[in-house]
């Protein structure tokens, strides 16, 4: 028996190599106070070469470790996604990392490397890098939910977020044990190959493995029944950790899920539509309509984020009983990345509004906000639209896809409970409007400050919202061709 | 025709112009700034108009493909502008109308705080509102019904000191969203069916259908839902009422002369569907007249000056529903154009009369405000005559052409309604007009000091809308008439391709001399109302308090004096009077309302009742996790 | 030969045991290492897999679990003690300020 | 032999794994766990995995099982009044839950088909080759990303203890 050193290839990993050296080099300088301060530029220096990177790698799918890394245009768009994420978060960070100076280190690298897990797990071939990358991912989510340690709010959005992690990284595990025992393999594309090949009979193991798996993964991107940390956890992190949160980790998981319907599972994975449908149906439900009654606005936006797992659950749903259809799994990219403009960006102005030592979280904190700091509210309300779906963002535009794509794929009640929840759902994100621009400030807003760096973070959310909601075409072209 | 867009980017650039630097420069800049977009508008319309009149002999529509907008899989969208013999008259409405309006306001607005942001939002409406009639695909068309939908919201809430404000606009939120629901599922649907949401291309699809296609008559069915919705029919017109809580001339604008008639556009834009769906267009049809009938009569009973307008409004569109319903598609745009001058005037004069009375909007503390605010009155007294359609004034050239084709294309039931609704019409709105006009002033003493007319820029527009509402209807006087119907002439071109099944159902048989008598009983009718209006709350204004008082001691007096009205009043009009009261208060606040309410609160409460499973407890959150496991393992094996 | 079912009663014993001890007790280290007791249930499926189908990779796989369980552990310990400066209790049914 | 083997230590890994969860006393919970560990170690050694059993010993059952140790001491918890949640309804329905769980896992080891595609590591192999030896060849040919990407998992557990510890902020 023997093994030879595979062709390694290092030019796969470029990107993934880059952040990490950018976020051992921010460790080493959070040390030195004195040059402490230019940590966060060399992280957007790493940020930029990645980038650059990820476009020299474009169009030329490489492989390497023996197939288990992929730079395909797949893995590298959700790069792409995951860094634009962390780009975004970081802008915001400024004051995050004023308030915890002497973290800063710690903080950047530990953003940096939860962005590592999540492109680890988009470029995978492998289950077992695949679990890598979401432990990656996981132990740096829980540190920095816990990053204000002296809150113990904080301290108990982290032990919730890492009791319930852990628990769920046993079933994950069970999942792909059961996977492994019943093909033999953990590699995506020999799973592919295997159920192709049909000589074994595909019998329960294999699909109660693979349901384990929709378990661990499921509460990574907040399916219900598997959401309940999402709110807690939201609400307790520091409120940049939140925006991360919030869309890298949903992202990420998507793309695992992306990766494993489309190749490993494709020619099973029509079995399994109902319980999608059904988990569809649940987590835009309940999402939207606890949403409605909250009054903390990370809360609100931590239920909404639920019920846009819920969205794009549908248009999985849809690939699920359609797997050829690459108009479903665009959308669900374009969603992820509009989820990922739209949702930072409506975090951002949460951060904005925050004082240095207190949360200004209530909706009813908003108020007036609109005739105060005209900027921060149109962003908002922007924002709030693009969640909401109103035209012409692009939020608006990512719903009539997704819901397009349920109907393309005959899921037809699926489409008209998730119109009807998209039309519950613009109740509570008009609420933040109405607050801003229909009631009388109850708080002196002269502690807001004009932040350049902040104002750029929402300028190019918007931007984004807003270019892709009323030119998608280009994107959506380029996703189809994607695959 | 590369050029379509001038007409809606001016007021986008006025959105920008007013929301950003709006605050920095000045009421006086916002002032030129929000009707000078609109005044742009309206004149390169004019333009396109004429175009459209001199350069299109065969009644050409043009289009303009502005970029492709959603190209995946076999759906193909365009953002595209569609300039027609339809599209223009709503444009020209729009801007035209609009564009009074907005100088007006600047009357009426004047020293208000949120005066830059009131011009925001009325040039982002006028914007939504062309882009919802010059779309060229329903995408496009939604996106502009949303855009309306927002700035009524906006609006509605516009003073928003004031709870029952917010409350009004949250009203108007809910019930609309009801409709952007049907709408949005009848795109879905015509998506599956046609695999496009372009107009032309639908409709050229569709015209091969077979009449009755049960998946045409559900498109049909859901996309009046939507039109319901923003239309304020029955069962979603409750927001209307409220929705007067906003500034006046959003309601004119707004809430009478243009968004909410944009259901009756969607309509005749759709005629192509609507035609293969006969059962729809007798839905359609039925839910106008018995929205006109009831609402009317809600009218009789209010108090409120804006409210019995708000409810006027709801009727008057209750009418087009009908016209639309009956395949009568250029009577009921003929209809929504005059309504949109008169209707705007009788906002407009009310918003005058409020703002001569600073601020009081009940009629039983007005009356004899002729002689204080003359411009008012005389313009006032116009819109009256329209509205009622007095024989001569633009009201009654479309109203009866409504009625007419009711008759002739419908059932003669939808004529009796029709008529009776006409008869209920003129008496709330003689009602309306000697309460505040004429008789004894009843106003509280210590206003009578400040009562003066108007300013100019104030009377200016409503003598232009006057003059409109007079001389409008002229243009669509019928053939039984003498006229030559140019309107109908106009609006050929769009009907051409469905002319055949369109002119199939008219009974040739109806003779013009039957025309002359329906014609005649309906005037007959409206006189006799006057009549009976005049001596009730002209020369004896107590009689009109004596019946909301029921019978007192003055009954008996009044017995036997005035032995026949008497009679009249307890016969006819006090069980009328009555019966509306029900359906105001029963069917109105309990029934619909409570229905819109109740919605909310179940949703709301549902909400409540599941955020506490969220208790806190980790343990539980994982007990959720494996329980959600168990369920989903346990189907898998036991399926 | 031990047939590899009863490897796989006696993993599956062991993990149901574990999700039991999440779920009823009290103390978060107790928690923990219940969550421990299922990855070493899942461990063991892995191996057995592995025994069976002749093959290597399982056994990696574990030892990448392990991996993981180590960090885990270091953080998981790093927290319920950071947990316990503050709120002078490790038992979770005393956390829960953050709910609905 | 073998099965008697897999009889007592699977029997003592059930027991004490009950224990783990019945045990007032922290501390006898994590002996309990440490025994379980060390029977787990013996059945891998049954099925043929001498270096996962020993690293299961070593770094399991000794290193991180003395930080379980460690922590509780450090916390001074030694009895709990209640051991088990305050909330009633979760232990019966906890309880049950898990009870359908077990037997949807039965029914399933039961109704299961064939395995997947064999390799070709037969226990023969194994002990021509040596199973350490093999596991190093594999883990730094094959599994070699996985390997260096393992590194990166314990560097982010470290960072963040050092966060979660550090004295000040």
């Amino acid at each position: 028996m023997d093994y030879s050193i595979p062709t390694i290839n290092l030019s796969v990993i470029g990107p993934e190599i880059i952040i990490l050296l950018t976020a051992v080099s921010v460790l080493i300088i959070g040390l030195f106070p004195n040059y402490r301060r230019w940590s966060i530029s060399i992280v957007f220096i790493g940020i930029i070469f990645a980038f650059y990177d990820i476009y020299y790698l474009w169009n030329l799918n490489q492989v390497g470790f023996d197939g288990m890394v992929l730079a395909d245009n797949f893995a590298l768009l959700f790069d792409i996604i995951f860094l634009i994420g962390t780009l975004l978060t970081l802008l915001l960070s400024g004051n995050f990392i004023n308030q915890y100076i002497r973290g800063t280190g710690e903080y950047l690298s530990l953003i940096l490397f939860a962005t590592l897990g999540m492109m680890l797990m988009a470029s995978t071939n492998d289950l077992i890098v695949i679990f890598l990358g979401l432990e990656t991912l996981s132990i740096s989510l829980y540190i920095l939910a816990a990053f204000r340690r002296s809150r113990e709010d904080s301290l108990e959005a982290g032990l919730k977020y890492f009791l319930l992690g852990a628990f769920t990284t046993g079933f994950l595990l069970y999942g792909i044990a059961l996977i492994y025992g019943s093909t033999g393999t953990t590699n995506i594309y020999s799973i592919l190959n295997f159920l192709k090949d049909g000589s074994v009979e595909i019998g329960i193991l294999f699909y109660i493995g693979m349901i384990l798996i929709i378990v661990g993964f499921g509460f990574k991107a907040a399916f219900v029944p598997f959401h309940m940390w999402v709110p807690d956890v939201y609400e307790g992190s520091a409120t940049p950790v939140t925006a991360f949160m919030s869309a890298g980790v949903k992202a990420a998981s998507f793309a695992v899920f992306l990766r494993l319907f489309i190749t490993g599972f494709s020619p099973i994975i029509s079995q399994i539509t109902g319980i999608l449908a059904v988990l569809a149906i649940l987590t835009m439900t309940v999402g939207n309509v606890i949403a409605i009654v909250q009054t903390n606005i990370k809360r609100m936006l931590a239920y909404s984020s639920i019920a846009h797992a819920g969205y794009i659950l549908v248009a999985l749903t849809a690939l699920s009983r359609n797997i050829e259809s690459e108009f479903s799994a665009a959308s669900i990219m374009y969603y992820i990345l509009v989820y990922t403009f739209m949702n930072i960006g409506a975090f951002g102005v949460v951060i904005y509004m925050e004082k240095s030592e207190e949360e200004v979280l209530k909706i009813s904190d908003y108020a007036g906000l609109g005739f105060k700091k005209p900027f921060a509210a149109i962003c908002m309300t922007l924002f709030m639209f693009s969640l909401a779906g109103i035209p012409p963002t692009a939020g608006f535009m990512g719903k009539l896809y997704i819901f397009s794509s349920a109907v393309e794929s005959e899921l037809y009640g699926l489409a008209v409970i998730g119109v009807l929840n998209a039309v519950i759902a613009v109740y509570y994100y008009l609420r933040v409007v109405i607050f801003m621009y229909m009631k009388e400030a109850v708080l002196d807003f002269s502690y807001l400050s004009a932040r350049p760096v902040m104002a750029l973070s929402l300028s190019i959310s918007v931007g984004g919202i807003i270019y892709l909601g009323i030119f998608p075409q280009s994107l959506i072209n380029l996703l189809t061709n994607i695959l | 025709m590369t050029y379509l867009w001038l007409i809606p980017v001016f007021t986008l650039i006025g959105v920008v112009l007013n929301g950003l630097l709006g605050k920095k420069f000045g009421d006086k800049f916002v002032s030129w700034v929000g009707p000078g977009a609109v005044g742009l508008s309206f004149l390169i319309s004019c333009i396109f108009l004429f175009k459209l009149v001199f350069d299109s002999p065969t009644g050409d529509s043009y289009i303009q493909k502005l970029f492709v907008w959603i190209a995946a899989g076999n759906l193909v969208v365009e953002a595209g502008l569609i300039l027609d013999h339809l599209s223009v008259v709503m444009i020209m409405v729009v801007t035209g109308v609009g564009f009074v309006i907005h100088v007006y306001s600047v009357g009426y607005m004047h020293k208000d705080p949120g005066y830059a942001r009131y011009f925001t939002y009325l040039n982002l409406f006028i914007f939504s509102m062309l882009i919802l009639v010059m779309a060229d695909s329903f995408l496009l068309m939604f996106v502009g019904w949303e855009g309306v939908g927002l700035c009524s919201y906006l609006l509605i809430g516009f003073w928003y000191e004031d709870k029952k404000n917010a409350d009004a606009g949250k009203k108007a939120f809910i019930v609309n969203r009801i409709g952007d629901f049907g709408f949005l599922i009848g795109l879905f649907f015509i998506f599956i069916e046609f695999a496009s949401l372009d107009f032309e291309s639908v409709f050229s699809m569709a015209s091969s259908r077979q009449i009755g296609d049960p998946v045409i008559v559900a498109i049909t069915l859901l996309l009046f839902i939507g039109a319901v919705g923003k239309s304020a029919q029955i069962p979603l017109y409750v927001w209307l009422p409220d929705a007067m809580q906003g500034p006046t001339p959003v309601s004119a604008l707004i809430h009478a002369a243009t968004m909410v008639t944009a259901g009756v556009y969607m309509i005749v834009r759709c005629h192509v569907l609507y035609l293969l769906a006969p059962l729809t267009m007798s839905i359609v049809a039925v839910v106008g007249v018995v929205t006109a009938v009831y609402s009317a009569s809600i009218g009789t009973v209010q108090n409120d000056i804006k409210r019995v307008l708000a409810y006027s409004t709801i009727s008057q569109i209750g009418y087009m529903f009908l016209a639309v319903g009956v395949g009568a598609f250029t009577a009921g745009m003929f209809h929504l154009m005059t309504h949109a001058f008169f209707k705007g005037l009788l906002f407009l004069g009310a918003g005058s009369v409020i703002h001569s009375l600073s601020g009081e909007m009940d009629m039983r503390f007005m009356g004899g405000l002729k002689k204080y605010i003359p411009i008012t009155f005389w313009t006032f007294l116009i819109a009256v005559l329209a509205i009622t359609g007095i024989p001569g004034f633009s009201g009654f050239f479309s109203k009866d052409e409504i009625l007419w084709n009711a008759f002739d294309k419908g059932n003669p039931i939808l004529w009796v309604i029709g008529v009776f609704t006409a008869g209920l019409t003129a008496f709330y709105m003689f009602r309306l007009f000697y309460l505040t006009f004429l008789g004894e002033s009843r106003f509280q003493s210590e206003k009578e000091l400040h009562i003066h007319e108007s300013p100019k820029i104030m009377t200016i527009p409503l003598i232009i809308l006057g003059f409109f509402s007079l001389f409008g209807g002229y243009i669509g006087v019928s053939h039984s008439l003498g006229g030559e119907n140019h309107f109908k002439k106009f609006m050929e071109p769009v009907f051409r391709n469905s002319e055949i099944i369109a002119n199939s159902t008219s009974n040739a048989e109806n003779s013009l001399g039957l025309e002359y008598l329906l014609m005649i009983i309906s005037i007959i009718i409206v006189l006799i109302v006057l009549i009976i209006v005049h001596q009730i709350y002209l020369k004896r204004p107590d009689i009109a308090s004596t019946l909301a008082k029921r019978f007192s001691l003055a009954y008996r007096v009044l017995l036997n004096k005035y032995y026949i009205d008497e009679i009249y009043h307890t016969f006819i009009v006090n069980p009328f009077i009555k019966i509306s009261d029900i359906f105001w208060k029963i069917f109105d606040v309990k029934i619909v309302d409570g229905a819109v309410n109740g919605t909310a609160n179940v949703i709301q409460s549902a909400g409540d009742k599941l955020r506490k499973v969220q208790t806190g407890y980790v343990q539980e959150y994982a007990l959720s996790l494996i329980l959600g496991a168990v369920i989903i393992i346990g189907y898998f094996i036991f399926r | 030969m031990v047939p590899l079912n009863y490897y796989l009663i006696l993993s599956g014993i062991l993990f149901v045991i574990g999700v039991t001890g999440v779920l009823v007790r009290r103390n978060a280290i107790i928690i923990f290492m219940s969550i421990e007791l299922m990855l070493n249930a899942v461990n063991l499926t892995f191996i057995a897999f592995s025994r069976y189908l002749n093959s290597i990779d399982g056994q990696i796989f574990v030892i990448m679990v392990m991996a993981v369980a180590a960090a885990e552990v270091v953080v998981g310990l790093a927290l319920i003690i950071a947990v316990f400066r503050i709120k002078e209790t490790v038992n979770v049914d005393e956390i829960n300020i953050l709910k609905w | 032999m073998e099965f008697i083997l897999f009889y007592i230590f699977g029997f003592i890994a059930v027991v004490s794994a009950l224990l783990i969860i019945l045990q007032k006393n922290p501390i006898y919970s994590a002996v309990f766990l440490i025994l379980t560990l060390f029977s787990v170690a013996i059945l891998f050694l049954l099925l043929n995995a001498q270096f996962v059993a020993a690293v299961q010993v070593l770094v399991y059952a000794g290193a991180i099982m003395t930080l379980f140790l460690f922590a509780i001491m450090l916390l001074n918890i030694k009895y709990e009044e209640k051991a088990f949640s305050k909330l009633a309804n979760l232990k019966i329905t906890g309880i049950f839950v898990t009870f359908v769980l077990f037997i949807e896992f039965m029914y399933m080891i039961f109704l299961r088909k064939g395995l997947g595609i064999a390799g070709n590591i037969s226990p023969e192999k194994v002990a021509e080759v040596g199973n350490v030896e093999l596991i190093g060849k594999i883990l730094f040919t094959k599994y070699l990303f996985p390997f260096e990407v393992a590194s990166l998992v314990l560097l982010v557990a470290m960072v963040g203890v050092i966060v979660l510890a550090k004295k000040k902020f």
